[in-house]
């Protein structure tokens, strides 16, 4: 079990939440948390965002019912949660990689973002967000040294347009991505080097027991859930 | 001591606690969650001729206290389950495993379970007439006696292992079809599969599956099930395997008082990898509640 | 202001929302907790020809998400029903009602039906071939679509109002028993009634129910309600009224953009006896949420 | 809403619970109120013991799941109930009822002893358990003024016997009786008044909707739940 230590809202309908309890089982950027809700029969995948020995911090958009029910519990309260799922990306080496977030993608290149400066990497940043109310985790990407790019749709924070207006104007020799499939397709029209994508699917298990979330890649089918959520650019089947 | 042992067509089990194919893959996710040797056995994924992907994404959708799925078999065919999973499995799992079985005509199913036959690790064929997420096959097997019946003596031909015929829920007359099948040879009857159900995304105003139907189970379907369970142990002569909406040891109890000699357990494992484990640890502590010494004292005792 | 009425083969409600038959009594006991005429309108307890006392209790058993019932149709009998019930009625209840009638042969329905038809305060003759409740009656008529054909033709020749049939889930084929009753001149399909289900008290090795089956209901059996629903809408030009698990206004939503022009709701009131109220207050906003300005514009949106 | 003020164990796998709230809709002793319990479907009917204007008083045993849950919650939860089901009794113009209370079945008549006392009657009241530890209300009865006799199955407290061994003893011109099937047989043999019974059924609604609880009478069919708990004597069929 773990115990929430922290759950507020820090955006328009996004809540950040930090959970106490064993994170040894955690291996890498961009795996995730499977939740139990009280009510609720599946489990919610909800990527880490960051992690130390004792607690894991996740950020999660309310959407529909169970995150809803999310955003209502309190500290103190406890979640059973499977931890350390999925692949996670696979840090390259690359001097300087772009990170690309959208939305609720943003936060498992967080704790990416960490461990490639931990390697000696400058990583730059890109946030998209529809709107200025949506924004989140800029000022902790700039805390960390990275050159933090911010667009909104609208304009009315940061660069007007999407993320890959503002990839444009970066000098970047890899990239990390987590998003909504509207932008990877843009990305993936638009990105000049190699990369990994970070993949959202409709779960039954998350472990790899039911095949409910497969997908067919270059290298055959895989798992969004165990041999994923993470694939790499080459093979993905678009 | 209470003693959780079942015979089941001959198949010795240490507890009746089966996980339900399609659930439990071929038991490698789970060994790492724990050592699934405490298992009675497990039955594998759905196994067919030929390798398949299955249906489109989404497959899954959510229900209140249970699940849409509409994975339609993916596996990757009958010989690389004997020329890789079994062996691979021989490492982490000591006992005879359950072959589930599907087909889109009575050849395949033969063909399939002929060669799976063969493997010393298999101890029953569960040959599954049932699998709602198919086109024009699995399905229509098991809503017809006629052709479960064929698809049950096609097997029998070509197999010395005890061979369960796996009923789908979605019929008009259970019992007649469990009896048809005894009738043709069958060796037990594992029911039930899943209900044919769908859900809308009231959003996006689409079926949530891609599919748009697909196979409902977990704990809402239970009273279903052992209905279905009760009727067929109390018209058949053949061990009836108890499956649907199993997720405590006290369910195991009921199914098995219903007339189940073993009872799987499916959509559980997907949301609780522990399931299983913690329904036969619980096992015992119940039993003796109940004051129930020998576990298989209590199959079919409901008049 | 969304629009919430709809037009039910002629028959105009405010709303979508009918409490279903067998759970709602003649509505004398929700007056008490409401005003009732805020509903679209409510179908009363099961008529049959005779007055009849039901099974042997206990009648009622718990499940995860939903119950059993196995009520076996206890009503005063038609006669009761016209004399006494429908006059009473009128004091508390001041628009067309859905009169639910069962039977144990052709004639039967037709007599019943027959009486019905004559009490203006009947909007729609609601016929049930699938109560599982009754031996030797009942269900069969909704289990084969020769019998639910024969009983609709016989009610159509004796009735001038719009005539539903209200069928089981517990078919192989819903679409075939659904199409049978449209060409025998049903005017639209209720569908659905309970499934067939089981509990066993484990302490004392029996079937909760004296009856030891009997009919399953609640949230759980929602999915399965929902894809009959759209199977038969899709099918069938008569329309569908929905019902089975209904138990919030997003579950309104989704059983009428898979088809169905009303929706019952049933064990809901049971356990709560503001549901129905509480649920037609949910409806505005629900649908401005979802962009909805008519209701009756979502109907079979579904592909 | 009614907010949980007390919740303890009295006897052993007994437990009282008092429960704030609106009790304006209590008309008599002997009714009960029915209880939404989180993750059950159906309610659990229990009897009122007591209350006033503000709470309500009840006592009930664990003998399955739902009291089992029940046994767990703690003050200052809110529990989702329907209260002042069911007839109750009815007070008669007697010199001195007796109150005979079997088990579980003890509780509504602390209530009805209360409203007969007030009505300036004489209850006298035997309470039958098992066993020593079983035994709950004789206290709180003889704090009444009532007459109190317990019988104990084992003989481990009170009179060794049944209810009826008690009742020999005891002049009365009137019963009111709540408790398990076997004790209102013996009751019904023993018993040389009138009296009424309150009954137990298993229950769909508990107001009178389904017809799940009906039983016969020779006054036609009646609901337990509604035109019951409790029944006269003189129509009730054995
Ligand atoms: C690997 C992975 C990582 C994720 N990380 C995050 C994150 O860090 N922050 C965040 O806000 N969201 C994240 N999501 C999406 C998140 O899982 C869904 O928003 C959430 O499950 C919605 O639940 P709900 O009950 O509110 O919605 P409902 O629509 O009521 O849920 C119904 C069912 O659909 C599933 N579902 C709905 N939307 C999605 C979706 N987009 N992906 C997968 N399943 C879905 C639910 O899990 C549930 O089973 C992630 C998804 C995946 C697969
Ligand atoms: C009018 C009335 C008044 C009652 N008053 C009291 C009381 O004051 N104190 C007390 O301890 N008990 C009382 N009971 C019995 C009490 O309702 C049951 O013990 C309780 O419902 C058991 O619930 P469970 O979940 O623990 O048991 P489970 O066996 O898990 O319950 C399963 C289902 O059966 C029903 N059920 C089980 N036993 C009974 C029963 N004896 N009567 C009716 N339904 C039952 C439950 O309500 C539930 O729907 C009363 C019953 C009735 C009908
Ligand atoms: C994701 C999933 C996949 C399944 N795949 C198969 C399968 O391949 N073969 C089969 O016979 N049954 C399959 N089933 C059905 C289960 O084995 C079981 O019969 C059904 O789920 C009812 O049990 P449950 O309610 O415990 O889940 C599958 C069920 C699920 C949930
Ligand atoms: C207690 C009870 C009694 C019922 N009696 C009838 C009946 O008399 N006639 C009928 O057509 N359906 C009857 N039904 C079925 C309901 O009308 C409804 O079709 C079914 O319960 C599914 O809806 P639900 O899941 O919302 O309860 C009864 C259901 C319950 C729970
Ligand atoms: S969600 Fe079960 S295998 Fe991925
Ligand atoms: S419990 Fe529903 S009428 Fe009594």
């Amino acid at each position: 079990m773990y115990k929430i230590i922290e759950n507020k809202k820090i955006a328009r309908s996004v809540y950040k939440m930090r959970l106490e309890g064993d994170t040894s089982k955690i291996t890498a950027a961009g795996q995730f948390i499977n939740i139990k809700l009280d009510g609720y029969f599946l489990r919610r995948p909800i990527s880490i965002c960051d992690y130390d020995e004792t607690a894991i911090t996740i950020i999660y958009k309310v959407v529909g019912e169970g995150t809803e029910y999310m955003s209502t519990l309190t500290e103190g309260e406890e979640l059973d949660c499977l931890v350390g799922l999925g692949n996670g990306y696979t840090l390259k080496d690359a001097e300087n990689p772009v990170l690309i977030g959208g939305g609720v993608g943003v936060p498992p290149l967080y704790n990416l973002a960490k461990k490639l400066i931990e390697k000696g990497q400058k990583p730059s940043v890109i946030l998209g967000f529809n709107t200025e109310d949506e924004v989140f985790l800029e000022d902790e990407f700039r805390a960390l040294g990275c050159n933090t790019v911010v667009t909104t749709v609208d304009g009315s924070h940061g660069v007007k347009g999407f993320v890959t207006d503002a990839l444009k104007n970066i000098d970047y020799d890899y990239f990390y991505t987590c998003g909504p499939m509207p932008m990877f397709r843009a990305i993936e029209g638009a990105a000049t080097t190699d990369g990994q994508f970070s993949f959202e699917e409709r779960m039954g298990c998350g472990f790899g027991a039911c095949m409910g979330c497969s997908c067919k890649t270059k290298n055959g089918y895989k798992r969004i859930c165990k041999d994923g959520p993470v694939l790499e650019r080459g093979e993905i089947v678009w | 001591m209470v003693d959780l042992s079942v015979n089941l067509a001959g198949m010795k089990m240490v507890n009746p606690v089966v996980p339900a194919s399609g659930t439990f893959g071929f038991g490698k996710e789970f060994k790492d969650y724990y050592d699934i040797n405490i298992l009675g056995s497990f039955s594998f994924k759905g196994t067919t001729k030929e390798a398949r992907f299955g249906n489109p994404t989404p497959r899954i959708a959510e229900c209140k206290n249970g699940m849409i799925n509409a994975v339609g078999l993916q596996n990757p065919g009958v010989h690389h389950v004997i020329e890789h999973e079994l062996p691979e499995m021989k490492e982490y799992f000591h006992k005879p495993v359950i072959a589930n079985v599907s087909g889109f005509s009575v050849e395949d199913y033969a063909y399939t379970c002929e060669l799976l036959d063969k493997e010393e690790q298999v101890g029953i064929l569960e040959v599954n007439v049932s699998c709602p997420n198919v086109h024009g096959g699995g399905m229509s097997f098991g809503t017809d006696s006629k052709s479960a019946a064929e698809v049950t003596k096609a097997v029998k031909a070509v197999t010395t292992k005890p061979v369960f015929i796996k009923l789908s829920p979605n019929v008009t007359d259970i019992v007649s079809i469990a009896k048809a099948c005894e009738e043709a040879g069958a060796d037990g009857i594992c029911l039930i599969n899943t209900l044919l159900g769908m859900r809308i995304d009231i959003k996006t105003r689409k079926p949530v599956i891609a599919n748009k139907m697909g196979g409902f189970s977990g704990d809402a379907v239970f009273p279903v099930a052992l209905r279905m369970v009760y009727q067929v142990a109390k018209a058949c002569n053949i061990p009836v395997m108890g499956c649907g909406g199993v997720s405590s040891a006290k369910d195991v109890i009921e199914m098995m008082m219903a007339g189940a000699t073993a009872v799987q357990v499916g959509a559980a494992n997907l949301i609780n990898p522990y399931a299983s484990k913690e329904i036969i640890e619980a096992l015992p502590a119940e039993c003796e509640k109940l004051k129930i010494e020998r576990i298989s004292d209590i199959i079919g005792v409901v008049e």
